[in-house]
C-alpha cells in the first residue's frame, strides 16, 4: 500500500545516512575479516586460502572450556550489571535533595579511561597493599594479605566485579532515563489503590522497563562477551588460563602470535555466536516482555 | 630533498640524550631527519607490527629482541649484520639475542640483567646470617624456609602471573643451572636442568609471597620495599629504589643449581630494528648503529635508575662499578646467561611456559608431568 | 526545601534513610576505586606501596597534581583534543542516530528486523580484529594522523549502540503524538524535529552521554593506531605518557586522570539535567 | 470541497473485524454526527478517514479522488483526537499553533488566529502553561483549538466535548455551528451526546457494531428509527419496548395485542404477520399518565427528578424490563404509588421478530426537516 | 464510615490559588457530585483528597482523623482518574485485578470479583486485551473496573462516565447507584453531565473558580439557586435573564418593572431596594406560549429539534443575550416568526445587583426532595 509505500521509503531516508556511513567505514573491515579468517595471513608478505583449516584449529581441547567460561563469565557479569544498575537507577530516580550530584557521582567509572579504572582495581585485588585485603585484615575477616588475582576462582569474580564497575554507569543511566519516561499517573493510581514502594517498583516500574532492560542488557551482552581490557589488565587470562575468554583467546591468537587467519576465524565465530545468542534472546525475551503475568 | 627516518620510540618521554644525539646525526646528515613517535611501553611493539602488517612499516622501531626472528621469517625487518669488531665489543652472548639464521637482525639499545636481593634485618631475624645470602638454590629455599617460619614473614617472592616476567623469572632459574629450551631447531626443554629448576619452584613457593600468581615482578618488588619478603630476583632499578627506603639490603649473584657451570642470567635485550620497504633502510641502519655506538649508548645506559645493564664492557663501566658494587653481580651473571629462546610465536611459547609455571606453582600438576607438557606444546611454536 | 506537590513523592524518615543508605552503597561500590587512586595521587612514588593497608596517607601531598603538567607537558592538549574530538563525534552521532532510530522506532517495513540486527553486529567484532583492514581503509581515505583518523572510527562503531538505545526510548513515546502532527499537516521530518525530538530529550541526553563518554575515554586503540601525531592524541593516549621507562608514576597518572576526566564530568552534570521526568504529562489520556 | 465517500470500508485488527463494509456518502458542506456504542468502531473510522489507520479493504474517497494511499496532509483533514494527544513540550500557544507553524504562516497572521481561537475556547488566560498543568476539559479545548486554526476540507472530531461542562458544551456547539457556516467545510463529528447529535448534525450515522444501523436527518432518526437497535439508542431515557401480538393489518396500520388491549398501529403493513410476535415502542415522553389508545398499571419504583423533567422508572411485572416516563417536572408521581400509563398508537413505533421497523404512517412531508410540520409528530 | 470533613483547603499551584478555602462536610454514605466550569479545580480537589495533591492549607479530615498526612491507602478511598492511568503493560484482567491483588486476595475469589465487575462494565470480552487495544469509552470502564472491586470507605469518580454513549452511561449509572446502595459507601462524584447530576447526588457541590457556590440538594439548586451563577450553571439550556427594575417590596414578594410590566415576583422582599436594577431569571422550560404574567415578544432565530423538545432561541433586541425557551417536541414554532412568550411569576427567581438571589417563597416542604410537595413548582 502507498501511505506504507511513502513511510517506508521515508523511513530508508532517515536510515540513509547512518546505514551509509557504518557501511563505508565497517563494512570492508567486516567483510576483510571474514575473507582472513579463511587464509593463513600472519605476519608474512603471502597469504594462501586454506578454507576451514582455520576454523578446525579453534576446536581443540581447551576451545569448549573457553566457550563454557566465556558465556558463565558474560551471564554473571550482565547479570549484575543489570541488577545493580537498576537498583542504583531506582535510588536516583527518587526525589530527594541532592540526586543531581548523585547522578554524576555514578559517572566517573565510565568516564576515567577505561585502563586507568582497571589499574585502580588492580590495587584494589592487591593482597599486600590493597584497599580490600587490607580492610579484611583490619576487619579480622582475613588473617593474612588475600590476593584475589591469585586463585582462579577468585580472579573470575574479580575481573566480572571490574566489568560490572565499569559498565554499570551507563546501564543506571539508562535506566533512569527509562523510569523518567513512565507517567506519573500510573504510580499515583497504584499508590491509592494501597500499593507500596515496592509493589509499585515491581508492578509498575520494572515491567515497564523491561523493553529497556532487554535493549540495555543485550547491547551489554556483546559489550560483555568482548571485554577485552579488564581481564588482560588484570590477569592476562590467568592464572592457568581461568579467567581466558573468546576474546583474549582471539586477542593472543591474532594480535599475541600473529596470526590473523586464525584470530579473524575466532572473531566470526565469536559474532555468529552471538548472533544467536541475541536472536534467541530477543525472542524470549520479546514474548516475555509482552505480557505482565504476575 | 629531506627524507625522514620514522621511529618508534617505547615510553613516555625521548630520552635527553637520544635527542641530543639525534640532533647531532642530523646534523651531519643534511636532509634527513628523524621523527621517533613515542609510544607507550605496553603498545610500542604492537603498533610497528600493526603497521608493518598493513604495509606502512615505519623506518625503525624500538622492538624486544625476540621478536626479531619473527620478523625476519616474515620478511618484514632487513638485516644489520655486524663486523666481528662490533660483536667483540660487546659482552659474551648478548649478540646472540638478536642472531637468528647466522646473521644479526637487530641492533641492541638496551639490555638487562637479574641478581639476587636479600633484606638483611629479615635474615637476621631469621637466625640467619645477613651478610651471606644464598649461593646455591638449596640455600636459597632453606633460607626462604627459615624467613617464613622464624618470621612469617614470606621468605622469597616469585612472580608467576600471566605476565611476560614469569617466564623470564623461570628462564633465570634456567640458566642458573645450565638448562636450555631450544637448541637450534631442536627443543630440548625436557632435561633434568629445567625439571630441577622447575622442582625447585615447587619447593620453595611454599615459603614464597602468598598466592604467586597474582604478581608481577614489579608487584614482587615493591613488596620487598615494603620489607615484607626476604628475596628477589630482580634488575638493577630496584637497586636505586632501595636506596630511598629504610631497608638493610644487599645484591648478590643469582644462586646456583646443582648442574650450573658458573653464574649465569637471562639475557634480555631491546633491539632496534630496521623495518623493510622504507625505502630509507639503508640510512636507518646506520643512525642505529650510530646511536647505539659505544659513546651514546653508554652515555644512555649508565644514567642508573633506568634498570639497564651495559652492553658493552669499557673504563667507564668498571668505574662506575667501583662507585657503586651494586652493579657487580649484574655484570657477572652475563658470563654464562643465555638469551631468550628465539620463537616464531614466541608469544605461544611464552603462554606455555606460564601455564607451565603456574601449574606447578599452584599445585595443579607435578614438575615433570608439566615440563613434559610444555615442551610437547611449544614445538608448534618453534 | 520546598515540599513537593505531589504527595507520592513525600517520603517517610525511614524511607528517606533507606534511599540515603541504598545511595551510599551504590556510590561505595562506584566510587571506592577512586578513592584508592586518589590517595595514590597524593603518595610520593616511593610509599606508594606500603602495608599494612592505611587508608589516610602519610604525608601526603598534592605535590602530584601540580608536576603532572610538567612532566607531561601537553597534557592540556591531550584534553583539549579529547573534548574536542568528542564533542565532533557526538554531533555527528546524533545527527546520524536520531533520525535511524526514529525509523526503526516508528516506521514498519521490510528489513528493520534484520538491519538492526546488522547494526549490532558491527558491535559483536573486537576491536583489535578489525584493526588492520580499518588502518588499510583510513589509509586509502588519507585520514592518518588527522583528527579524522580519531573520529571516523569512532563514530562508526558508537552509533549502533546509540541507534538501539533511542530506538527503544521513542517506542515509549505516544503514537497519537506523531499522529497528531501528521494531521496537522506536518512532515515527518518536521514532526520529527519539532514533537519527537523534544520529548526523547531524556533518551537522547543519554546517547549523547554514552557517545560522549565513549569517544572522549574509551575508544583508545584507533586512536592509538592510526594517529602518530601527538598534537591529534587524546586523553587516553596522552595518560600512557606518564607510564614511564621502568616505572608508572603512578600518582602523576592518577592525577592525571582525576584533572582529565573532570571536563567530562562537567558536561554529563550540565546533561543530566535533561534527564527530567514528566515530559509527556498531560500529552494523552492513557 | 469536502466529498467524502467510504466504499465497502473494512478494517481487520488481526482476525478481529471492526468495521464491516460502511458505505457512506458525505456530502460537501454537511456535518454529519457519528453516534453508537462504545467500542463500536467510530474512532477507528474516523482514523481511516484520516489517514492514520490503514483500510483493510474498502475505498476512501475524497473530492472524486481515491485517498486510501494520501497521508493526512494531502486529504485536507483536520482532527481532535479522543485522547487530545497533545504535544506535552509545548506551551497551549505553540500547541494551538503548530499547524500554522507547519504551514510558514507569518507570526503576526498566526498569533491573531492563535488567539482568536483561544478567546473562542475560553483559553486566553492559559495560552503560556504546558498541557500537564491543564485540567482535563482545558486540554480538550486545546486539542479542538488546533483543529480549527486550520481550515480543512474536512474536520474530525472525536468526543470533542466530552470533558466540558454543559454551559461551556453549549457555547462550543454555537462556535463550531458557526464554524461550520463560515468555512463551509465537511464536518464529521463523533459524540455520546444526543443533544449535541441532535443539534448540530445535518445527518447522523449510526454505527452498531461496525455497521451502519440507519443514516439520516436527526429527526428521522428520532421518528422513524429502522430498527430497534436505532430506536433504543437514540432518545433518552431510551424507547420503551412491549412484546405485542400481530393480530392483523389493514390500511390504517397493524393490528395488534397487548395484553388483551387491542390496537391498530399506524404502520405500513405488511401481509401475513398474522400471530407474529412482534415488538411494540413507545418514547417515555410520550407516556402519558391517566388516559390512551394502551394503558398500563405501572407503580414507578425510581422517580428522578430532574427539575425540569421527572423520569418515573417502573419494572413492568413479569418481565425484567425497566418501563420508563418522562413526565413534566412536575408530575405528581410517587415511589411505589400505581398509575395508570396511557399511549397513543400515534406515538408508538413496531418492529418485526427481526427487530426490523414497520415504517410509521407518521406525515414527514419531506426529508427536509426544516419543512417538517410540527403536528406529526404526537 | 466514610464521613469527610474540608476545612477550608486551599491549593496553590506556585501563585496561582486553584482552591480558595473550600468548606465541606460529607456524611458517611453520602452521594455528592461536585459540578463546576471546565478547570474550577474539581480534579485536583479531588486529588487533595485522595492524597495525590499536597494540601497548601487547611485540613481534610475523613472520620475525625486529619488525613492531611496521610497516604491515599490509609485514606480507604479509590479513585477514578480523569486521565485513565491505566497501566499499560497489564491486560484489562490485570488491570482490574490490581488493587485485589495489592491485598493479596486469594486467586479464585479475585477473579471472581474481576469478572463480575467486567460483567457489570459490559468487558466480558475483553479482558485479554491491553488498554491500547481498546476503544475510549472501553478504557474509561477499565478504570471504573479498578475502583470498584475495592470496596474502600470513600469513592472518587473524575467524570468516569464521559466517553460512554448515553444507554450505556445509564446503565452504569444505575450500577453506580446499586453499588452505592450496597456498599454504603460515601461517594464523591464529578461530572459534566446535569442528568447524572440530578439524579445520582444527594448533595450537589457547585465550584466556581475554586470556591464552593452553593451546595444542596439537587431540586434545591434547581428551584432555590443561591445566586446567579448557580442559577445559570444549572440546568440545561441555561436560565434567561431579564434585567428588571424593582420598584417595591411587599410581604407577597418584590415588585418589580420589566419594561413598562409590572409584577410582583414571591420572593422573600428586602428593605430598601426600590429603584435598584435586579435580574430576573426564568429557565427555558418554564416558558410558555401565549401567556404569562409577563410576555415577551420574540422572534426566534434558531430552532432545535431534539425530538422529545423544540428549543428556539431568539436575541432580544437591544441586548446580546439569547433568550431561550424549551418548548414540546411537537411546538409550532418557525425561525423568524414572532411569538409571544408568556413567564409566570411563580416561576421566577430574582437576584440583586450582587447576583444573590432574593429567596423565593416556594413551597419546599423540607430540605428532603423526597417528600417535596410535587406541586411547588411552578
Ligand atoms: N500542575 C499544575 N500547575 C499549574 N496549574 C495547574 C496544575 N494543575 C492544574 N492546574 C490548574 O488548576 C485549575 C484546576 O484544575 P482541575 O484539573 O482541578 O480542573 P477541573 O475542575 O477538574 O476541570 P475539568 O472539568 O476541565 O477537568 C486549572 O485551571 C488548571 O489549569
Ligand atoms: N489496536 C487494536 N487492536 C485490537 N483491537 C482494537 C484496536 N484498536 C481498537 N480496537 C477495538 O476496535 C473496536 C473499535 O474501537 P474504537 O476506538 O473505534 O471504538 P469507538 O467507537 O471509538 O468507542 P468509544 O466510544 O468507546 O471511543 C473496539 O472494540 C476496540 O477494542
Ligand atoms: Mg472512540
Ligand atoms: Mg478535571
Amino acid at each position: 500500500m502507498s501511505v506504507q509505500r511513502n513511510a517506508v521509503i521515508f523511513a530508508w531516508i532517515l536510515l540513509f545516512p547512518a546505514v551509509l556511513y557504518v557501511t563505508v567505514i565497517v563494512a570492508y573491515p567486516l567483510v576483510d575479516t571474514f575473507i582472513l579468517s579463511f587464509t593463513d595471513a600472519s605476519l608474512k608478505k603471502t597469504t594462501n586460502w586454506v578454507g576451514w583449516v582455520n576454523y578446525g584449529k579453534i576446536f581443540n581441547s581447551t576451545f569448549a572450556e573457553v566457550i563454557f567460561r566465556t558465556f558463565v563469565w558474560t551471564f554473571f557479569s550482565v547479570s549484575i550489571k543489570m541488577i545493580i544498575g537498576v537498583f542504583g537507577a531506582t535510588m536516583l530516580n527518587s526525589a530527594v535533595p541532592g540526586r543531581a550530584l548523585f547522578r554524576v557521582l555514578t559517572m566517573p567509572p565510565w568516564v576515567v579511561p577505561m585502563a586507568i579504572g582497571i589499574f585502580m582495581w588492580g590495587w584494589m585485588y592487591n593482597g599486600q597493599f590493597g584497599m580490600i585485603s587490607g580492610m579484611l585484615q583490619r576487619l579480622g575477616l582475613a588473617s593474612g594479605p588475600v590476593a584475589f588475582l591469585a586463585e582462579g576462582s577468585t580472579a573470575f569474580w574479580a575481573t566480572i566485579i571490574t566489568d560490572v564497575w565499569i559498565g554499570v554507569p551507563l546501564v543506571t543511566l539508562y535506566m533512569l532515563a527509562a523510569m523518567q519516561a513512565i507517567p506519573q499517573d500510573l504510580y499515583e493510581a497504584a499508590w491509592t489503590d494501597g500499593a507500596g514502594r515496592f509493589y509499585r517498583f515491581r508492578r509498575i516500574t520494572l515491567p515497564l522497563i523491561v523493553p529497556s532492560m532487554i535493549t540495555m542488557s543485550m547491547l551489554s551482552l556483546i559489550a560483555t562477551f568482548n571485554s577485552f581490557d579488564i581481564i588482560w589488565i588484570l590477569t592476562r587470562g590467568g592464572p592457568s588460563g581461568e579467567t581466558t575468554t573468546m576474546i583474549i583467546d582471539t586477542y593472543r591468537t591474532a594480535i599475541g602470535s600473529n596470526k590473523y587467519g586464525e584470530g579473524a576465524a575466532r572473531a566470526v565465530l565469536i559474532c555468529i555466536f552471538l548472533s544467536i545468542f541475541c536472536l534467541c534472546y530477543f525472542r524470549v525475551t520479546s514474548r516475555l516482555a509482552s505480557g505482565d503475568k504476575r | 630533498a629531506g627524507q625522514e627516518i620514522s621511529w618508534i620510540y617505547c615510553g613516555d618521554k625521548i630520552d635527553p640524550i637520544h635527542e641530543k644525539y639525534i640532533k647531532e646525526w642530523e646534523g651531519k646528515n643534511p636532509g634527513w631527519k628523524v621523527t621517533p613517535e613515542v609510544v607507550g611501553w605496553e603498545q610500542c611493539q604492537d603498533k610497528a607490527t600493526t603497521l608493518a602488517a598493513a604495509g606502512t612499516p615505519v623506518g625503525m622501531a624500538y622492538v624486544g629482541s625476540r621478536t626479531l626472528k619473527e620478523f625476519a621469517q616474515n620478511d618484514l625487518i632487513v638485516p644489520v649484520p655486524m663486523t666481528d669488531d662490533e660483536k667483540k665489543s660487546y659482552y659474551p652472548n648478548i649478540v646472540d639475542t638478536v642472531t637468528f639464521n647466522g646473521t644479526q637482525w637487530g641492533v641492541p639499545v638496551a639490555f638487562s640483567t637479574k641478581a639476587l636481593y636479600w633484606n638483611k634485618d629479615l635474615f637476621k631475624q631469621a637466625g640467619l646470617d645477613p651478610e651471606s645470602p644464598p649461593k646455591t638454590w638449596a640455600e636459597e629455599i632453606a633460607d626462604a624456609k627459615a624467613i617464613k617460619e622464624k618470621t612469617g614473614i614470606a621468605g622469597y617472592g616469585l612472580p608467576a602471573k600471566t605476565f611476560d616476567n614469569t617466564m623470564h623469572q623461570f628462564m633465570h632459574w634456567v640458566y642458573t643451572n645450565n638448562g636450555k629450551v631450544i637448541d637450534g631447531d631442536k627443543i630440548v626443554m625436557d632435561s633434568p636442568e629445567v625439571l630441577a629448576a622447575l622442582q625447585a619452584y615447587k619447593d620453595i613457593t611454599p615459603y614464597s609471597v602468598e598466592g604467586a600468581t597474582a604478581y608481577e615482578q614489579n608487584e614482587i618488588r615493591a613488596i620487598f620495599l615494603d620489607g615484607k619478603v626476604g628475596m628477589i630476583q630482580a634488575g638493577s632499578g630496584a637497586a636505586a629504589r632501595l636506596k630511598d627506603t629504610k631497608i638493610n639490603w644487599g645484591v648478590a649473584p643469582l644462586p646456583l643449581g646443582p648442574s650450573a657451570k658458573g653464574k649465569g642470567t637471562l639475557l634480555i635485550t631491546d633491539s632496534l630494528a630496521v623495518f623493510k620497504g622504507t625505502g630509507v633502510e639503508d640510512k636507518a641502519i646506520e643512525f642505529a648503529k650510530f646511536i647505539t655506538s659505544p659513546g651514546p649508548q653508554g652515555e644512555y645506559e649508565l644514567q642508573g635508575g633506568a634498570g639497564l645493564t651495559p652492553l658493552r664492557p669499557s673504563p667507564k663501566v668498571d668505574e662506575f662499578v667501583k662507585a657503586d658494587p651494586s652493579w657487580q653481580p649484574f655484570i657477572d651473571g652475563i658470563a654464562f646467561g643465555g638469551p631468550e629462546p628465539l620463537f616464531t610465536d614466541y608469544k605461544g611459547f611464552q603462554n606455555s611456559m606460564i601455564e607451565m609455571v603456574q601449574s606447578v606453582v599452584t599445585g595443579k600438576a607435578e614438575p615433570a608431568d608439566a615440563l613434559k607438557k610444555a615442551a610437547g606444546e611449544i614445538d608448534a611454536f618453534k | 526545601m520546598k515540599q513537593p506537590h505531589l504527595l507520592i513523592n513525600r517520603y517517610k524518615w525511614y524511607e528517606i534513610i533507606g534511599i540515603y543508605a541504598g545511595i551510599l552503597v551504590f556510590l561505595t561500590f562506584v566510587l571506592a576505586p577512586f578513592v584508592e587512586g586518589f590517595l595514590v595521587s597524593l603518595k610520593p612514588l616511593s610509599q606508594l606501596f606500603s602495608s599494612p593497608y592505611r587508608f589516610i596517607p602519610e604525608n601526603g601531598s598534592f605535590e602530584a597534581y601540580r608536576t603532572m603538567w610538567v612532566s607531561v607537558p601537553g597534557f592540556a592538549r591531550y584534553i583539549f583534543n579529547s573534548f574536542f574530538i568528542s564533542t565532533v563525534v557526538t554531533s555527528v552521532v546524533l545527527v546520524l542516530v536520531i533520525p535511524a532510530a526514529y525509523a526503526f522506532a516508528r516506521f514498519e517495513f521490510k528489513g528493520a528486523g534484520v538491519l538492526l540486527g546488522a547494526f549490532l553486529a558491527v558491535n559483536m567484532f573486537s576491536g583489535a580484529v578489525l584493526l588492520i583492514p580499518l588502518f588499510r581503509l583510513m589509509r586509502s581515505f588519507g585520514l592518518l594522523n588527522t583528527y579524522f583518523a580519531i573520529m571516523v572510527p569512532g563514530i562508526a562503531f558508537l552509533i549502533p549502540s546509540a541507534i538501539w538505545l533511542l530506538r527503544t526510548y521513542m517506542m515509549r513515546i505516544p503514537r497519537e503524538l506523531d499522529e497528531a502532527a501528521f494531521v496537522d499537516g506536518a512532515s515527518h521530518f518536521y514532526t520529527l524535529r519539532r514533537v519527537i525530538l523534544p520529548i526523547a530529550m531524556p533518551g537522547i541526553t543519554v546517547v549523547a552521554i554514552t557517545t560522549f563518554i565513549g569517544s572522549y575515554a574509551q575508544q583508545f586503540i584507533y586512536a592509538l593506531t592510526f594517529n602518530s601525531k601527538t598534537e591529534f592524541a587524546p586523553l587516553p593516549v596522552g595518560l600512557f605518557a606518564y607510564f614511564g621507562r621502568q616505572e608508572v608514576v603512578w600518582n602523576e597518572l592518577m592525577a592525571a586522570s582525576f584533572v582529565g576526566i573532570a571536563p567530562a564530568m562537567i558536561v554529563i552534570f550540565f546533561l543530566q539535567r535533561y534527564l527530567v521526568s514528566g515530559l509527556t504529562a498531560g500529552a494523552v489520556k492513557q | 470541497m469536502g466529498q467524502l465517500f467510504l466504499n465497502r470500508v473494512q478494517k481487520f485488527f488481526g482476525d478481529f473485524e471492526v468495521l464491516k463494509g460502511v458505505q457512506l456518502e458525505v456530502k460537501n458542506g454537511e456535518f454529519v454526527v457519528f453516534v453508537g456504542p462504545s467500542g463500536c468502531g467510530k474512532s477507528t473510522l474516523l482514523r481511516m478517514i484520516a489517514g492514520l489507520d490503514a483500510t483493510s479493504a474498502g475505498d476512501i474517497v475524497i473530492d472524486g479522488v481515491r485517498v486510501n494511499d494520501l497521508p493526512p496532509v494531502k486529504r485536507g483533514i483536520a482532527m481532535v483526537f479522543q485522547s487530545y494527544a497533545l504535544y506535552p513540550h509545548m506551551s497551549v500557544f505553540e500547541n494551538i499553533a503548530f499547524p500554522l507553524r507547519v504551514e510558514n504562516m507569518e507570526e503576526e497572521k498566526l498569533k491573531a488566529k492563535v488567539e482568536h481561537a483561544a478567546r473562542i475556547l475560553h483559553l486566553d488566560q492559559r495560552l503560556q502553561q504546558k498541557p500537564g498543568m491543564l485540567s482535563g476539559g482545558q486540554r480538550q479545548r486545546v486539542a479542538i483549538g488546533r483543529a480549527i486554526v486550520r481550515e480543512p476540507k474536512i474536520f474530525l472530531f472525536d468526543e470533542p466535548l466530552s470533558n466540558l461542562d454543559a454551559a461551556l458544551r453549549a457555547d462550543m456547539r454555537i462556535e463550531l455551528a458557526k464554524l461550520h457556516r463560515q468555512l463551509k467545510a465537511t464536518m464529521i463529528y463523533v459524540t455520546h451526546d444526543q443533544v449535541e447529535a441532535m443539534t448540530m448534525a445535518d445527518r447522523i450515522v449510526v454505527l452498531n457494531a461496525g455497521e451502519i444501523a440507519q443514516t439520516g436527518a436527526p429527526l428521522e432518526l428520532y421518528h422513524k428509527p429502522a430498527n430497534i437497535f436505532v430506536a433504543s439508542f437514540i432518545g433518552n431515557p431510551k424507547m420503551n419496548f412491549l412484546p405485542v401480538t400481530c393480530i392483523g393489518a389493514s390500511t390504517a396500520g397493524v393490528e395488534i395485542d397487548y395484553k388483551g388491549q387491542k390496537a391498530t398501529i399506524p404502520v405500513a403493513p405488511r401481509q401475513g404477520g398474522a400471530g407474529k410476535e412482534l415488538t411494540l415502542g413507545v418514547r417515555p415522553e410520550h407516556i402519558q399518565i391517566g388516559s390512551g389508545d394502551i394503558t398500563l398499571t405501572v407503580a414507578p419504583t425510581v422517580i428522578e427528578r430532574l427539575g425540569a423533567q421527572t423520569v418515573a422508572y417502573a419494572s413492568l411485572d413479569g418481565e425484567g424490563e425497566n418501563f420508563c416516563a418522562t413526565l413534566p417536572g412536575s408530575a405528581g408521581v410517587r415511589p411505589d404509588q400505581a398509575l395508570l400509563a396511557g399511549i397513543n398508537v400515534a406515538d408508538c413505533h413496531l418492529f418485526d421478530e427481526k427487530g426490523i421497523a414497520f415504517e410509521r404512517q407518521v406525515e414527514l412531508t419531506d426529508i427536509d426537516m426544516n419543512l417538517l410540520n410540527p403536528t406529526a409528530a404526537a
